[in-house]
């Protein structure tokens, strides 16, 4: 069976599949310093860059048994070497969803809906911020939302995340129509509308990257 | 815009590296993280700062006495990590307690606070003093939610003044906080800075033009007007400095002009020359003047106007003492102070 | 460049009203003449520096405590007026005689010489101690033609020091011209700085060109290249200062990084660390490091090293406590010092 | 008879004369500017215009009868005004050769000559440079050579600064073969060759100026 249209991958798999959307997220730092300069400060692409740059060479250094522990070298790696208001956030993207979580070996639909919704929920509770707020929320609850309803459905992985990718870039779309509440555009006030936020953006390339390595894992 | 560097990702930790070179006497760094601790620790509350790096002198040319006993440094404008300031903190503490102070940013305030419940784990209480001062962020009703500026010089000066003094935690607390309600900032971009490695400037302003507010990370301000005179300017600016905050005629005020990096010293004294003109007119005492270009952003053009209302208790610790290897304060004499 | 100014004309004068607001307390206008003089004059040897505005905070803000009782100031990159220095000097005298210590550059020469001249109807006694550090623009056996840039600084502060010992004016020359002749600096720069009034810049820069050797006025250099990274660049510089001084393994330097104007921290830091690798690779010993942007060209881009060699009575010298508005020294705690 | 063919002027004729002058060199300041910008420090046609702009002042606040206070006037004004090598230069070309000269009422080519000859001296004194060394006594020795010529051929004022213009722009033009011992320009050793002196310009600009005011008013 490949993967394309298998129900889970193991936690090497996992790690090899960040690695990959690493990879596109580095390669998207023009565009994210761009969308961060138009309404914040201009380094959201230079700290993701970062913050995936540590992961690589955190996840390359181990071998992983655990999806748990993939999912932790990432968020720690981010959050402890980003800085700004995204390593907090993308690092609670990750380590989020894991907290009190028993060590699983394989990832499917189920246990990623599960753990990206308790990741969501640390996110909100750490900055505050809630859908319409203009950040990654506006991308990744909706995507979690959908996560949800495919895996209700015992749809695949890379279905999940096909249907996932198209919720993200509508949440993307809709930050356009927002005042920033949160982070260095929230002094923006009317100004920001019309711009896409940063952060968002990144969730969407994540989700898309994620779908991408499964597709080409399948394909090959 | 060419900068002097190497690798664009190694430029904080190169730095750190060189003011270390210069000035090893006074201070010591953190190990694996970029934090900057002074050498001579007192028994007292601790004082950390901190904040992206870009802006220098400020954070890490302020540590010393009376000032900051610790700075967390994040790469350019990026708040620092939590591990960074969790180790900070640990590093100056003395079983007193560690005050933070720092500018009001997201990124700031999602770092610090994760690195206090991770200070909490270690037995060491903090509090947090926000710098909140940019009157162009946000209106008077919401002082709270306002960005921090250059009245981080103010804030901290008044902090690390205090925790000299050996007062609590929750005394040296709450005269920063008073501090922190009584700064009042506001900023003018005559050019954009660059942060190091990127080619594209964050943003563009024509070749007469100019924006009120702009924040120092290059965050859109209140309007784009034309490029004006000195003292047009300077009025206008003040003048909603002052709408924007709660100073009176007959009230005390500490004054600092900020430049934002490549705005000349002597641009910035003809815009303190009619800082003091206005005020003197609005019957607002001035206590102290300073010019300088602490808070930068990179080579940006432009200015800040910061006031700090004073009272009996503030004024002291004003005048106290300081010395850091980029903010020096002595003891002045004061002829006939009310 | 936009510059925040009123009328181009009225630069020097408006700043100096600025400088006065924020700085009263420790300094005097002198009446009629841009010159500016410390309040606490001492029964000593008096100092006078100056030159053309500018490169604040250079002359300015260097007035006060172990540096200089006044300085003339000149319009921008123009040398004071002969009566400038007069009444400066006539100013700063305490029947002791006054020491002129200036960059050397001939139209300051000839107005200082000129004021020299006039002061002797006066009869005040004037030395002059020529600071000729900038190895870029002349040859080693021609030190005595070189221009005076960074190494100002220094010498101002070897001079300030020996005055305030109440040495006699000819033991203050001498030290001082000792510490002229040790000084030695070599700068670069990335960018021009553009006169207030004026549209244009003084000198074009391609986009990845610099210029090594390049004067504080702009007056061109050794040689254009292509920008490198701040490591080649400061070994470059670094290799071609110690080319042309004397100094030597084994010898003790005080080290001062200088930035240009809108070179900022962040890289001046980075070229200290490698100023520092490098003299310790050579066995050249560091006796302090010191960095800022006290001699400035208007907005200009680059930096410059200045090394002093020391000896046991320039150490001492340099030392002592100084300080004025823009620059302050507290003594120094030195851990076993040879 | 016209002034263009008299052989001498009124103290009051010279003050506006030397009006004249004034604004022609104010005229060129981007000129000066430009031309100090490429071997100097680009103030050359800042200071100038500075020096020029008190001399008015000063001119016009006062009624003339010596020729000596004219040149005084106009040399003090730039010295206490100017600052920068020319204003000690360029002040001493007006205050340098009417030192220990006796009052004199009107101004021929005779006297012209021999102010300017002793200013010469003056300057060569205080700035210690010569012939060749690339500034304004490239231009100025010249032009003091040529109106001691004609005045020994009992020239008029006006075909004597004539002559002295030819010379003066002779010299500027000389400038551009010398490397510059003195001023900002020293520093540049070869790499000053091509570029003209901007204190040789500013003679030129002086005499033809000179020139020019006696051929107005001897139109008029
Ligand atoms: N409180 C918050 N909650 C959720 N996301 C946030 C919050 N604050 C900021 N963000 C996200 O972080 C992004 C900015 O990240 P980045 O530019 O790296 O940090 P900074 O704002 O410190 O410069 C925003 O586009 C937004 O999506
Ligand atoms: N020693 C000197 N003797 C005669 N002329 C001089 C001397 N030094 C400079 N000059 C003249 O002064 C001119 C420069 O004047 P200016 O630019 O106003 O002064 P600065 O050199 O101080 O910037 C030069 O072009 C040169 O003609
Ligand atoms: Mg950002
Ligand atoms: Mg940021
Ligand atoms: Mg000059
Ligand atoms: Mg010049």
């Amino acid at each position: 069976m490949s993967i394309e249209t298998a129900n889970s991958i193991t936690a090497s798999q996992v790690k090899d599949m960040f690695l990959y959307v690493g990879e596109k997220v580095i390669e998207s730092k023009p565009l994210l310093t761009k969308i961060d300069s138009a309404i914040g400060d201009g380094d959201h692409g230079i700290g993701m860059s970062v913050g995936f740059t540590k992961a690589a060479e955190n996840l390359k250094a181990n071998e992983f048994t655990t999806v748990n522990d993939v999912f932790k070298t990432v968020g720690m790696s981010m959050i402890s070497s980003m800085g700004g208001a995204s390593g907090v956030i993308f690092g609670t993207m990750f380590v989020g969803g894991i907290k009190g979580l028993e060590p699983k070996t394989s990832l499917d639909l189920q246990l990623l809906a599960s753990i990206y919704d308790k990741a969501l929920e640390a996110i909100k509770l750490r900055g505050k911020a809630d859908l319409g707020d203009k950040t990654m929320i506006d991308a990744f609850q909706p995507v979690v939302e959908t996560l949800k309803v495919c895996a209700n459905k015992n749809e695949s992985l890379v279905e999940g995340l096909k249907q996932a990718e198209i919720a993200a870039l509508q949440g993307v779309e809709n930050t356009k129509d927002y005042v920033a509440k949160f982070g260095r555009a929230k002094s923006l006030g009317e100004r920001a509308i019309g711009h896409q936020d940063a952060g968002a953006t990144t969730v969407s390339i994540i989700i898309k990257s994620m779908k991408e390595w499964l597709e080409g894992q399948g394909n090959e | 815009m060419k900068k002097i560097i190497n690798n664009p990702g190694h430029v904080v930790q190169e730095a750190i590296e060189g003011y270390m070179c210069a000035f090893k006497d006074s201070i010591t760094k953190v190990e694996n993280v970029n934090g900057i601790i002074r050498k001579d620790l007192k028994e007292k509350v601790a004082i950390v700062s901190g904040g992206g790096s870009g802006h220098e002198p400020l954070f890490l040319g302020f540590v010393g006495e009376g000032l900051a006993d610790g700075v967390a440094i994040g790469n350019v404008f990026a708040a620092p990590t939590p591990n960074t300031v969790q180790h900070v903190a640990k590093a100056v503490n003395r079983g007193k307690g560690v005050l933070f102070v720092y500018g009001n940013y997201a990124g700031d305030v999602l770092n610090f606070d994760m690195a206090s419940e991770l200070l909490e784990f270690d037995d060491i209480q903090t509090k947090t003093v926000l710098v909140t001062d940019d009157v162009a962020s946000a209106p008077a009703e919401r002082k709270g939610d306002r960005r921090g500026i250059a009245g981080d010089v103010f804030v901290l000066k008044i902090a690390g003044a205090a925790s000299e003094k050996g007062w609590s935690l929750d005394e040296v607390t709450r005269v920063t906080q008073k501090a922190a309600d009584q700064t009042f900032s506001i900023g003018v971009a005559t050019a954009p800075g660059t942060i190091p490695g990127e080619t594209e400037p964050p943003f563009v302003l024509g070749d007469d033009e100019i924006e009120f507010g702009m924040g120092i990370h290059g965050e859109p301000g209140l309007k784009r007007t034309k490029l004006m005179s000195a003292d047009e300017l300077t009025d206008e600016l003040a003048e909603k400095l002052l709408e924007e905050s709660n100073i009176q005629p007959g009230d005390e005020v500490a004054v600092y002009v900020n430049g934002l990096g490549s705005t000349t010293l002597l641009e910035l004294l003809i815009v303190n020359r009619r800082v003091a003109q206005l005020l003197n007119k609005k019957k607002i005492d001035i206590y102290d003047m300073d010019v300088n270009s602490y808070c930068t952003t990179q080579e940006m053009g432009g200015f800040s106007i910061t006031l700090l209302k004073l009272d009996v208790e503030l004024k002291e610790l004003y005048d106290a003492p300081a010395s850091a290897p980029y903010y020096k304060k002595t003891q002045k004499i004061r002829e006939g102070v009310k």
